[in-house]
């Protein structure tokens, strides 16, 4: 039951980031219906920028919390100007385009991307990130079961982030606009909305809360490496399609179903088909199952099929 | 001059040309109506006007000022509302949101006012302020549609097909609605199918065949014109 | 931009042809010059004389010519030429300088044509580069002569594609005879560069010829020419494929790159049936390639299988196609009904389950079947009878290395996979994918079986790639799971897209471009994938339809408004988006 | 008039150019002292994750090529280098050893990185009888040492492919002992990353400390380019191990020790010559501290030649460091060369018969190289079975033992 209540929470903080990541996924393909690859590439470089920030821009010995918020900061400036340099200059001009030739796109940017990082920053092998946050500083959750400080820093950044930001959608004027442009882009420009800057917003958010994605885990692991967003660009899309692409809420439920079920497979699965080496095919698994009995996933709104 | 003129409009989809020169006026405080069969160019006379579309050629004046180059929606700021074909509400927005994004262009605190004359005017929709938009019946979405565009304040409400798929009772309602509209003095665009309503309620009233005006004039005229009966009141 | 173009224009005014005519002249003197002061470069550029990468500006400036007689579209296409031909020259002359170590190295022919090339971009940038009006594509006059020579035209074209191929990648051998610092600066980069900057030089004029005819409309001409006789075309194009070892001159490298670039092209047909006709985005393409080859792999007799067994080639390919095929079912059955980007992450999803699953089943972490990351390896030399594929030969006079067998066994298969794709696609079958494809809902009211038909669509393509799988499996000698990874995939789906989705062609040239670019960017090094992203996207944000876009989806939609068909991005906001 | 403007800018450059191209041209630079050249291929990874590391290949190479050049080692000839990138695909490896083949001048290469691009590139290579070194392959596959384990009798698959490092089923081993009986560790975890590499090492090491009397817990995995190892964490955590031993590469190495040790699992980490890099104790830090790691040869410092290798390829300013194969490569490229400074003795100066007679030299190579004795037994593999233990100390690596497998 330890070892169980142990998997779970290590399912959760797992979860969370693909959470954070699977939101920037979903915000652009429910404005735009496009899947964005390289967005794995945005949170990869988050973390690059909140290093870059802690290693060229801050002075030595500045508080720690201090330099925690500028290197946020620093992560967010880098990925929001690529996210927006990919908006204007990859995916705008391909509007009206064949529906995958952003998919190629995509595709392109990502390579240039992680080969811009590991050939000019340099990373040709991973870089130590600085341990602001203690891994050795644990939280008891009782019964032995426990979480570090920055393990636990991932969760609650990745819970405000989502908090803030479904709460920005279903409050703010320009949140009501996104849902507005997502189900009716023709539509929503008669009520007066710029939707080119919708798209820009969303391109926006999904980057700052990458950025934020990128900082926790760059002081979860204490590394960063040019690949990052690779691996957790594809579960993070993984888990917006689980939860219902397109849908917010639903980005974050599948991104903690996907945490939650590759942990546990890697304790629970029938032997031999468990451990780390099987893990990613359960998580396939379970998506396929998920989508087979919810053609739209967990929480995918049932969209009438229209001509 | 008038609030709203088209003068020579072609606008085309790829290499099909929908409507071939088509010119218009609209004079503040009329209601002007556009009749025609499906494929007429109606429709996209209109979705010109509201910026959606780009012309080939011709020009949009709207108080004299060039309307064809303005994107969509600052179009929606200086006056012109346009409610779509098919109502096209948001349908996973409450009652309530769909209105107050009608007012999207607007600030300040008179919004809720105005969001309670649409209630006032149309007591069914308050009934359902907080339900989903997409679960309303029909009728019901046309009048959160036509609310919705009355939200942004237009000096121009353009109305696409309004009666278009409901039952005779709604119909009527809705002609009532436009009927009350106009006698407060808002400038109407309306495109309708149902052509015997429209023309009995319209000040001038042009028909349109495969992208062109083959008649206009004052409503009450172009309902006993000979031809208009055949074609379009199915009347020997 | 345009607004400064415009503004020059103006500025230059009438002036532009002569300006453009002087800097052609002065250019095609400069290109029969020397240009290099040391030996080794290609076309022995340090005599008089036309020859190496200074053919290029040479033919660009000749383009000038059409500037005397007003063809339509000439404008457009003498600025193409005049671009071109400077950086062609301007490349060249670097390249010089760069491998002799300066300016010095570079002689004077050189100097005259770069001052000409630039004077004649000047020029040519001063035309007036209005787009005339599209016109039908000319036809031979209706003479007696006409038949034979449009033949001639159509097979001439395929012997100058091969040509073009053979020439392009034949780019690599020139030694560059500089011995006092061949150790120092470059063992390495002298012969490199040369090189590479002998083949940006012909890709240039490539470009920069494709494009003049393209303004000149001479390559609609040619295909609408071609399209008439596609027995001829094909009977050449054959011959061509046919020919190609035989121009090699022993060189298993360059067959052995033409044999990769077969069997990449015959996937990317294959999933064309899956994506292009039947509209189903296939991310995981390459998992059902994977599995023939790992059937292949298995009963080859290879001493690391793990099944001791020995099946003749001949029956591997139905048995790898049936198996893939199967699993084409086993997955689409569930699946299909999905819609368009759920699918996409579900095959995504089966792909990565395949190489999971291929890397797990080792006796360690699962049952014993794959030898797992080691991968089934020591696969041996096919042998179709007596004949060994492993063996070189000596035929006309030609030495035929051993890739020779395997390069021609894949353009079997490659024709192979493209007939089933042209009759497919040509069918009822093919007709009611389109319409899938196009408008579902509408194929299912007009009484098509979307599920099975789909269903079909998924099977077949998978059914091809297993066969062109096990060939794979016996080229590359082991079956290793790192091969299958979702990037193939992807690359796979890029070549279709690039190529043009829909069309053979678009396969063909979309897998030989996506093939080339890395093999060709060696000299970039590290930058070579950056390079290639930046590439993928370029095309994409110029050609968004492809290379080669498929007339058939025009002819049938040419009453489109404009891309509201299923494959498409709500354009700009389209008309529904729900 | 703005357009006569620009006939008067062009003119004087048309002029200007025609003036020079009239000036007498210099003379050509005579080529050739009469050297032939002949060139040692290298395939290795040069773009991609792996690229550093290829890199330091590919260096080692050309750093022999340039000391045989600059000491005339070759009578009568030049070497070059041809560096090809495999990618670290199989597939592209077999293309690249086309390519190497196809160049008549090639007598030698020293690569690929990776067994399962051996795989490919050997079979093209031995056909062409060239011969290639590889610096760091330790599948057993590829000399067929397999077949040792079930008692079956070796035979050689690839008759000119060589390496220089020890296989899987002697570092295994080698460090199996020296956990179980120096160290005198009883409960052994075992992980890798379903790599060939990895799981091949850590197969050989779980078989080798059973056969020691240790206990040896199942055989966890985990994925390359995963960052979150707590779940394995937890599940190890449950069956109190003492010691644990990880086969792959340093990155996730790194990250596994530092996860381990955060966990509370506090037990050393030993891996094989993949962990043994100074990044691994960047990255993990404090907790790096009491991990080990083997490695071929004796220990680099102990040797001078070592040393004076070290020195020569800093001062050749090299982009990508010499760790972790490096060295090695140096060693193989020698090979080739001084077989190549042989054949040529012998009067072979071109075509099949250099490589023939190359591949016969290397063969019998017989000299002492960086990393320690240079000779080959009749399957390709290496005779020098020395590895040494290191182990992290203040944030270094330290030789903590030195030996060969059984001895």
């Amino acid at each position: 039951m330890q070892t169980f209540l142990q998997q779970l929470v290590n399912g959760v903080v797992l979860g969370a980031t693909y959470g954070l990541v699977a939101l920037g996924y979903t915000m652009v393909y429910g404005i735009v219906q496009l899947i964005n690859f390289a967005h794995g590439e945005i949170y990869m470089l988050g973390g690059f920028g909140a290093l870059f920030t802690y290693t060229v821009l801050l002075p030595g010995g500045t508080p720690v919390v201090l330099a925690l918020v500028l290197m946020l900061l620093g992560g967010m400036v880098v990925s929001i100007t690529a996210a927006l340099l990919m908006e204007r200059f990859a995916y705008r001009p391909l509007r009206g385009a064949p529906r995958l030739a952003p998919l190629i796109t995509a595709l392109g940017v990502s390579i240039f991307l992680q080969e811009l990082v590991r050939n000019f920053y340099p990373a040709k092998s991973p870089r130590p990130f600085p341990q602001l946050v203690d891994p050795s500083h644990q939280f008891s959750l009782g019964a032995s079961v426990e979480i570090s400080a920055p393990r636990l820093l991932t969760v609650v950044v990745a819970v405000i982030g989502m908090v803030a930001l479904s709460t920005f959608v279903r409050r703010s004027r320009t949140g009501r606009a996104m849902q507005a442009t997502a189900q009716d882009p023709d539509t929503a420009r008669l009520m007066g909305i710029d939707t080119d800057r919708i798209i820009v917003t969303a391109f926006v958010l999904g980057a700052a809360l990458a950025a934020v994605s990128g900082l926790a885990s760059g002081l979860q692991f204490g590394t960063v490496d040019p690949r990052m967003g690779f691996l957790t660009g594809v579960k993070a899309f993984t888990a917006a399609v689980l939860g219902g692409i397109g849908n917010i809420s639903g980005a974050v439920l599948g991104g903690f179903t996907l945490g939650i079920v590759e942990v546990m497979a890697t304790q629970y699965a029938p032997d031999p088909f468990s451990g780390g080496a099987w893990k990613d095919a359960w998580a396939f698994v379970v998506l396929i199952l998920v989508l087979v009995f919810r053609p739209s996933g967990l929480l995918g709104e049932r969209v009438a099929a229209r001509a | 001059m008038s609030m709203l003129e088209v003068r020579d409009l072609r606008v085309a989809y790829g290499a099909i040309e929908a409507i071939k020169g088509i010119s218009l006026d609209v004079d503040e405080g009329q209601v002007v109506t556009l009749i025609g069969t499906n494929g007429a160019g109606k429709t996209t006379t209109l979705r010109t006007v509201s910026g959606l579309l780009r012309p080939v050629s011709g020009e949009i004046l709207f108080d004299g000022q060039r309307l064809d180059t303005v994107k969509a929606h600052e179009i929606v700021k200086q006056g012109i509302a346009h409610s779509p074909e098919g109502r096209r509400i948001f349908p996973l927005m409450t009652v309530e949101e769909n209105l107050e994004l009608g007012a999207y262009t607007r600030k300040g605190d008179s919004i809720a006012k105005d969001v309670g004359a649409v209630f006032d005017r149309f007591p069914r929709l308050l009934e359902r302020r907080a339900q989903k938009a997409g679960t309303l019946s029909g009728g019901e979405q046309q009048m959160l549609a036509i609310g919705r565009a009355l939200m942004s304040s237009p000096r121009l409400l353009m109305l696409d097909e309004p009666s278009m798929g409901l039952s005779p009772i709604m119909i009527q309602l809705i002609f009532e609605t436009i009927a009350e509209l106009k006698s407060t003095g808002t400038t109407i665009l309306l495109v309708e199918q149902n052509a015997s309503a429209a023309l009995a309620l319209a000040d001038v009233g042009y028909v349109l065949e495969t992208g062109r005006v083959v008649l206009s004039g004052p409503g009450k005229e172009l309902l006993k014109d000979e031809n208009v009966r055949k074609a379009y009141l199915g009347e020997d | 931009m345009t607004a400064a173009g415009s503004s020059y224009r103006r500025a230059v005014g009438s002036q532009a042809r002569v300006v453009a005519l002087a800097g052609a002249v002065l250019l095609v003197v400069g290109s029969v010059l020397p240009w290099a002061r040391f030996s080794g470069f290609p076309g022995k550029m340090t005599l008089a004389g036309p020859g190496g990468a200074r053919i290029g500006p040479l033919l660009l400036a000749l383009v000038a010519a059409l500037l005397l007689r007003q063809v339509p579209g000439s404008a457009r296409a003498v600025r193409a030429a005049s671009t071109f031909a400077f950086l062609i020259t301007g490349l060249t002359v670097f390249f010089i300088g760069y491998s002799g170590g300066g300016a010095d190295y570079v002689n004077a022919g050189a100097w005259v044509a770069l001052a000409g090339a630039l004077v004649y971009l000047l020029g040519g940038l001063g035309l007036d580069p209005s787009r005339p009006a599209s016109s039908p594509p000319r036809s031979l006059p209706d003479a007696p002569w006409a038949l034979p020579a449009e033949w001639l035209l159509t097979a001439g074209s395929t012997a100058v594609a091969l040509y073009v191929f053979v020439h392009g990648l034949g780019i690599q051998s020139a030694n560059v005879g500089r011995p006092n610092d061949v150790v120092i600066r470059g063992a390495i980069s002298i012969n490199a560069l040369t090189n590479d900057g002998e083949f940006l030089a012909f890709l240039l004029l490539l470009i920069g010829l494709a494009l003049v005819a393209t303004r000149l409309g001479l390559l609609a001409d040619l295909s609408a020419i071609t399209k008439k006789h596609p027995t001829v075309f094909l009977a050449a194009g054959m011959i061509a494929a046919t020919a190609f070892p035989f121009t090699q001159n022993g060189n298993g490298y360059a067959l052995r790159i033409a044999a990769s670039i077969g069997v990449f092209a015959a996937a990317a047909v294959g999933l064309n049936i899956v994506v292009g006709l039947a509209g189903l985005l296939d991310l995981g393409y390459i998992a059902f390639f994977g599995v023939g080859a790992y059937v292949a792999a298995l009963v080859s007799g290879s001493v690391t299988s793990t099944i001791h067994t020995h099946i003749p080639f001949v029956f591997v390919i139905f048995l790898g196609a049936a198996v893939a095929g199967l699993f084409g079912i086993l997955l689409g059955a569930p699946t299909l009904r999905l819609r368009g980007d759920y699918l996409a992450i579900v095959t995504l999803g089966f792909g990565e389950i395949f190489r999971i699953t291929a890397n797990n089943l080792d006796g360690n972490s699962g049952p014993s079947l794959t030898n797992g990351p080691n991968g089934v390896s020591n696969i041996p030399d096919l042998t179709i009878g007596s004949f060994s594929f492993g063996d070189n030969h000596h035929f006309l006079g030609v030495d035929l290395p051993f890739q020779a067998n395997y390069y021609w066994l894949e353009i079997v298969v490659l024709v192979v996979v493209m007939t089933a794709f042209l009759r497919l696609s040509e069918s009822r079958i093919g007709r009611a994918w389109v319409a899938i494809r196009e408008d579902e809902l509408a194929a299912a009211a007009t009484g098509i079986n979307t599920t099975r038909l789909k269903l079909l669509a998924f099977a077949l393509g998978a059914t091809l790639a297993g066969a062109a799988g096990t060939v794979d499996a016996h080229v590359v000698k082991v079956a290793t799971p790192d091969s299958f990874t979702f990037l193939e995939s992807a690359l796979l789906l890029a070549a279709v897209i690039l190529g043009g989705m829909g069309t053979v062609p678009g396969a063909l040239v979309g897998a030989t471009i996506l093939y080339l670019i890395p093999e060709k960017l060696r000299f970039l090094q590290d930058l070579r994938l950056l390079v290639f992203g930046v590439v993928l996207v370029l095309i994409m944000r110029f050609r968004p339809e492809g290379l080669i876009p498929s007339s058939r989806r025009k002819r049938e939609f040419h009453d489109d408004s404009g891309g509201a068909d299923a494959l498409s991005m709500p354009p700009g906001h389209g008309e529904h988006m729900a | 008039m703005q357009a006569p403007r620009l006939v008067r800018v062009a003119a004087p450059l048309i002029i200007g150019a025609l003036v020079l191209s009239a000036c007498g041209s210099k003379s050509e630079s005579g080529s050739g002292s009469g050297n032939i050249t002949l060139t040692l291929g290298v395939i290795a990874p040069l773009s991609g994750d792996l690229s550093a590391v290829g890199n330091g290949i590919k260096n080692g190479v050309e750093l022999a090529i340039k000391q045989a050049n600059e000491n005339k080692t070759i009578k009568g000839v030049t070497l070059k280098l041809d560096a090809e990138d495999d990618t670290a695909k199989a597939e592209v490896g077999a293309q690249v050893a086309a390519k190497l083949v196809a160049d008549s001048s090639v007598i030698g290469v020293v690569g690929p990185l990776n067994s399962s691009v051996a795989k490919s590139t050997a079979p093209v290579l031995s056909q062409a009888n060239i011969a290639s070194i590889s610096p760091s392959n330790s599948n057993v596959d590829l000399t067929n040492r397999g077949v040792l384990a079930t008692g079956g009798t070796q035979t050689r698959p690839y008759k000119s492919y060589f390496r220089v490092c020890a296989t899987d089923d002697i570092q295994g081993p080698f460090a199996a002992d020296y956990a179980v009986k120096d160290l005198g560790k009883k409960t052994i975890a075992i992980v890798h990353d379903k790599k060939a590499y990895g799981q091949g090492l850590a197969e050989a090491f779980a078989k080798q400390a059973k056969a020691d009397g240790a206990t040896v817990l199942p055989t966890e995995t985990i994925n390359p380019g995963d960052k979150d190892f707590s779940a394995i964490v937890t599940k190890l955590k449950a069956a109190k191990p003492d010691f644990l031993f990880y086969g792959g590469e340093y990155p996730e190495a790194s990250l596994l020790t530092k996860q381990m040790k955060a966990g509370g699992l506090n037990i050393p980490l030993m891996g094989g010559d993949g962990v043994d890099a100074a990044e691994y104790i960047k990255i993990a830090g404090a907790s790096a501290n009491g991990d080990l790691a083997t490695a071929l040869g004796a220990p680099t410092d102990s040797l001078a030649s070592a040393k004076q290798f070290l020195t020569d390829y800093k001062a050749a300013a090299y982009a990508d460091p010499a760790d972790p194969y490096g060295a090695a490569s140096y060693d193989a490229a020698n090979a080739i060369i001084k077989a190549l400074a042989k054949a040529v003795g012998d009067g072979k100066k071109s075509g099949q018969a250099v490589r023939d007679e190359v591949t016969k030299e290397v063969q019998d190579s017989d000299f002492e190289g960086v990393t320690g004795k240079i000779s080959f037994d009749q399957f390709g593999d290496t005779n020098t079975k020395i590895l040494t233990v290191y182990s992290v100390k203040d944030g270094k690596f330290v030789a903590a033992k030195s030996g060969t497998f059984g001895g």
